[in-house]
């Protein structure tokens, strides 16, 4: 852990506000998923990210809306931190016609130009040269943008994931790479998958900075993204961030995976004392920065929020079946 | 025969087992029963695949298999098809005997070279002698709004690659006696199943048997129209059949059950009888396996046709997630009965 | 029209091009011609290949391009197509224009994820929100050797995913033309050459133009029998043609010059009128472009055949080296004189 | 350069023999191709290794029989080091029915089960993970064989390359990488396509040895190679080898790509001096293991009976046409 007192003290107080505030909307965001979901009728599949908020919040917190960023499967997090809007999201994953993307693309592949998020695709490893080439582009362009790429520890074994590197090294392109070291790929476990828990060290073999933080502590990631963001601004290249954290659900769905024994519950348990919305509130809190007070009205405000987001979405249309053959090219006229 | 009929009817079925003191399986489990016995056979036959060794077990076809054969022979992978691929064909060509299992098929398009470039031509191009006694499962995903990524049929594709086999099984009989013949073929063997035939139930022997690769098989005989029908799309057509009987209209469906070898000679000469042909399949039209089919009918029975072939294919779109979309996606006996009064 | 026209006869076509004051220009300048002035034109329009900047210049297709755009934007790359398809892509939905060239067909298949999974799909996954402006040019190589990976043709793949469309001039004029309007389109687009045809030369206009994608051409009009004649193949069939004149068949050859979307409209009118119908193309036969062409016409005008529809294909084996081989593996205008006399 | 005097001593006279006598084999089977390729009736696309031949040479020397190799599109060297018949080789290179791969295969595609050369792909990057299945099996079947993947820098740029290593070394299997870096892939030099020169330095990131020797040293080749092997037939795990070394010729063909501008004239007049073949010819003559005498007759006996093997290999009929279709499926009867 960093010298979080260090960066509290440095950071501007209403960053620090927004952190807390993001990691409690991805959680809120989640759960009412999880409780409507038994309805069956928000069908589409669903990767939540509940335990790992802090990635998506530390990261982006950097962000400006027109920088790029890229999801997975697991994509409500990001898109949420980066400023997407929850109702949209809800109406997609309900195949609303209102949804991000036309209720087309679900859970699994939302957008939102606005926002920087051109589409998400789920095919594991798949966005990670994606992200170089909006780079690319950004660097062909000279827009000041930068891209950032979110991809899971399974994703760090797709070729793709050396290809991309290698080439945004190559080209010192101003692309992040934030991989999401949840130590499991499906309910495969990391020790099945790769010799040893270090991806950030694969960094050293493009040359370009690899860097381990606790991914469940926000200031950690915070900082972290905080010198790649520069370095990529700064026109100096690509940085690789592994973030060590955990998935407390299942893979997809709802449940916990754990009670079907799929992975130890003493990890679980683990893990869970380390919330990193719990540690990040306590620690806050404890530097007087916010109230108890203040926490349960930013949770109790956020919920009534999602309460309506997700409501509203609901009440949306379906497609009409015209739509079916609709999007397939693209049109110019 | 117990074993080539397909019932719709679960109690029908039930009855008919029961009668004949014969054993009931899933697609599932006889997939299951199928790699046990091969592993137990062979030595050198192992699975890899990502999850096989997991709690899901492949949708419950590999279910539990690790604990008898162990993690090597049960081998969880990393996510990475197209190296995995080539690590599979580099054990072959050495004398084992892999199966690999995709819990989807959209996720061969990343392993496309080591299917294309080398398992198909691997044989061929070392003058045929090494050969790769590969196979490759993978399973048609659909529904839940699984969307554009989650939900292709590919098979099309590896129709026009020389070199590799393609097995489309949609009974439990065929699939444990198919898979057992695709693993001692010798050849990269392309085994494609589809995740909405994984609860049928149907008659499966206990004892080790192969079905031949390259034989398709009549499910219903019918003197009207043949519908050429791949996959989940067999029990389609037996429900169309019914509506289609009270109609007058007497349906011969055909499974190919493999579409490389294709059993050319069956569908032809249900075409010379019935002068009518349907394909239903499981995927999009344009490309796909019926237009191959429709091609070879229209060179080798051109005069026996008294009708317009039809294809009945999902359109030719990406999948999309919503279930409104998806409902009007997928064809289904419907569409077939449509798709057939056309032709009269 | 002289850009309509396809000249076997050089001699003819230099007098033709003389007495019209037509400027000739071989496939290969007429593809360099048209990126030049699309690099010209639009700035986010980008090349980027392995060696693309290099001595050979992609069989001088884009040879000295980078002098005057810099190696920017006609841009080297590593050898790893997936990864780089993928940044095209990125590049692609961030507004610019890349034109990804791969020296052979062949090497598609390690990016076959990234253009079936990605490139086909983003624009409906994105609910139609984001577009992809990717053109990927690549092409068939053919003779000397090149054996199994190097000379696959394998645009029939890319007809069975919705998303793509798919491109195959056969003359400098089309290609010229057919680039242009592909990099203009907005879509991911399969543009696919031969490297046979490379040396052709045709009348070119100087002048920046568009040849329209999904409108096929009549190179020669007639009345007894179409031949659909993909890429080469065209020059193969205008030979057949003349072969077939001296027995009183008249040919009419259809060159579709897009298979995605597909003029169907052209080829169906022009069977309507022949009833026989060929379609000869630069691949293996089963599952290739043939058997959609065949299928949609014996769907669509099966009441206007008058015989079996045949193909015209390499046989469904791996291309082999020795030259032995080669020359059995190839169809001409001979197989092709042959096909459609067996239709009479 | 390692302590060659320590090699030299320590080492089999017969070993330090046959690595002369390899590398001049490799040269002059090399040099007979150049000279009768433009008849024009070699019809295969030629990939010639002249100026790399240490690095086939010294890796070879340390394996069995039954060892596997894979080669690539650049196949002469290693299949020759490797023990194949060059007659066979000749013939397959000429189309002819007796050739290794019945004429099917050509230059790109030489097998040779015999000599573990199980078969060769000419897609870059191709044949890395197929060694590393080789291995598997051997591991498997307990049979102490082996493998050796050759392949360029250009090959490491693949994701092949990635995912190879980081199966071999999650399943440390019995596998040695040897990447020849010869700075260029066709005529793309390498610092077009990668941020740095130093591939073996990828290799920490999978946790295993990754070794830079000079590739024109056959010396250097044979002791990194000496260990690697040693670690994997000791169940040890795979090892990267990176032979820094230089093509004289085209990329295909028999000339001298230089000429044409592809590549700079002074690169190949520097390597040139470095040639493999003298330097250590020089230097064992400097040792007195052998006299220039010695070494003349070497290559004159290898002339001749290369010399043969051509002739005899042109002898051989085409395949006939009935050929054409067989060998499409391997058909257990
Ligand atoms: C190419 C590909 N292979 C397999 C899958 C199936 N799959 C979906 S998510 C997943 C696990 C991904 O693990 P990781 O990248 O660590 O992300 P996480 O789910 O842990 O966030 C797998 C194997 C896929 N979508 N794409
Ligand atoms: C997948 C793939 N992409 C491109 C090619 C074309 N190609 C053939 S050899 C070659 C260069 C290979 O370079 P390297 O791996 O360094 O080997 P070298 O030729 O230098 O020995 C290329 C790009 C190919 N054969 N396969
Ligand atoms: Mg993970
Ligand atoms: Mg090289």
């Amino acid at each position: 852990m960093t010298d979080d007192k260090g960066i509290i003290k440095e950071a501007d107080p209403a960053v620090l506000h927004n952190l807390l505030r993001t990691m409690v909307l991805i959680r809120i965001f989640e759960e009412k998923i999880i409780e409507v979901y038994p309805m069956q009728d928000m069908k589409t599949p669903v990767h939540l990210y509940i335990g790992e908020e802090a990635v998506a919040a530390g990261v982006c917190a950097h962000l400006k809306k027109e920088d790029y960023v890229f999801t997975t499967h697991r994509s409500h997090g990001h898109c949420l931190a980066k400023g997407s809007d929850p109702e949209m999201l809800y109406a997609e994953f309900y195949g609303r016609i209102s949804g991000c993307s036309k209720g087309k693309g679900g859970s699994m592949h939302p957008v939102d130009p606005e926002n920087g998020i051109l589409g998400t695709t789920a095919i594991v490893g798949g966005g990670i040269p994606i992200a170089v080439g909006t780079a690319l582009a950004s660097r062909m362009k000279k827009d000041g943008r930068i891209s950032v790429t979110f991809f899971g520890d399974g994703a760090s074994e797709e070729g793709t994931f050396h290809e991309s590197l290698n080439f945004a090294a190559l080209k010192q392109l101003p692309v992040v790479f934030i991989c999401e070291n949840n130590f499991s790929a499906t309910t495969s476990p990391l020790s099945q998958r790769q010799p040893h828990e270090n991806i950030a060290k694969k960094a050293g073999g493009y040359g370009i900075p690899g860097i381990t933080v606790d991914g469940n502590n926000v200031l950690d990631v915070y900082d972290a993204a905080k010198a790649a963001v520069q370095r990529a601004r700064q026109g100096k290249g690509p940085t690789l961030i592994e973030c060590k954290t955990y998935r407390w659900k299942g893979h997809v769905g709802p449940d916990c995976d754990h009670e079907k024994g799929c992975r130890p519950m003493e990890d679980l348990n683990k893990w869970m004392k380390r919330c990193p919305v719990e540690m990040y509130k306590d620690l806050i809190i404890n530097k007087g920065l916010i109230t108890e007070t203040d926490y349960m009205n930013l949770v109790k405000e956020i919920d009534a929020a999602l309460d309506d987001s997700l409501k509203a979405a609901k009440q949306h249309p379906l497609p009409d079946t015209k739509e079916l053959l609709k999007d397939v090219y693209y049109d110019k006229e | 025969m117990p074993w080539t009929k397909v019932y719709i009817d679960k109690n029908e079925l039930k009855d008919t087992l029961a009668r004949e003191g014969l054993r009931g399986l899933s697609y599932r489990d006889a997939l299951k029963e199928a790699q046990e016995q091969l592993l137990r056979d062979d030595e050198s036959v192992f699975l890899l695949g990502e999850g096989v060794d997991d709690s899901g077990g492949i949708f419950g076809s590999t279910l539990g298999l690790w604990k008898e054969f162990g993690k090597d022979r049960v081998m969880d992978i990393p996510i990475a098809e197209n190296g995995l691929t080539g690590v599979a064909i580099g054990a072959a060509i050495a004398g084992m005997k892999p199966v690999f299992i995709h819990m989807r098929m959209d996720f061969l398009p990343m392993c496309m070279d080591q299917i294309i470039n080398h398992a198909a031509k691997w044989h061929y191009m070392t003058g045929g002698r090494v050969n790769v006694p590969l196979v490759i499962r993978s399973i048609i995903g659909r529904g839940w709004g699984s969307a554009a990524q989650h939900s292709q049929a590919l098979h099309a594709l590896f129709m026009h690659i020389p070199g590799l086999k393609i097995v489309v099984p949609s009974t439990p009989y065929d699939a444990k006696g198919l898979l057992i013949a695709s693993v001692r073929d010798g050849n990269p063997v392309m085994f494609i199943e589809h995740r909405w035939v994984y609860d049928y139930i149907g008659y499966v022997p206990e004892e080790t048997y192969t079905v031949p690769i390259g034989k398709g098989i009549v499910r219903r005989p019918g003197k009207d129209v043949t519908i050429v029908a791949i996959s989940l799309m067999v029990y389609e057509a037996i429900k169309a059949a019914k509506t289609l009987e009270k109609m007058d209209i007497d349906v011969e469906i055909i499974d190919p059950r493999t579409l490389n070898p294709l059993d050319e000679e069956l569908i032809i000469e249900s075409v010379k009888k019935t002068g009518r042909l349907v394909i239903a399949d499981v995927s999009c039209k344009t490309g796909g396996a019926g237009a191959e089919i429709a091609c070879r009918v229209a060179e080798s029975a051109f005069d026996y046709l008294k009708a317009p072939v039809k294809r009945v294919n999902f359109p030719d779109t990406p999948t999309p997630c919503s279930p409104s979309l998806e409902d009007a996606y997928y064809p289904d006996a419907e569409t077939l009965v449509e798709s057939v009064k056309g032709l009269f």
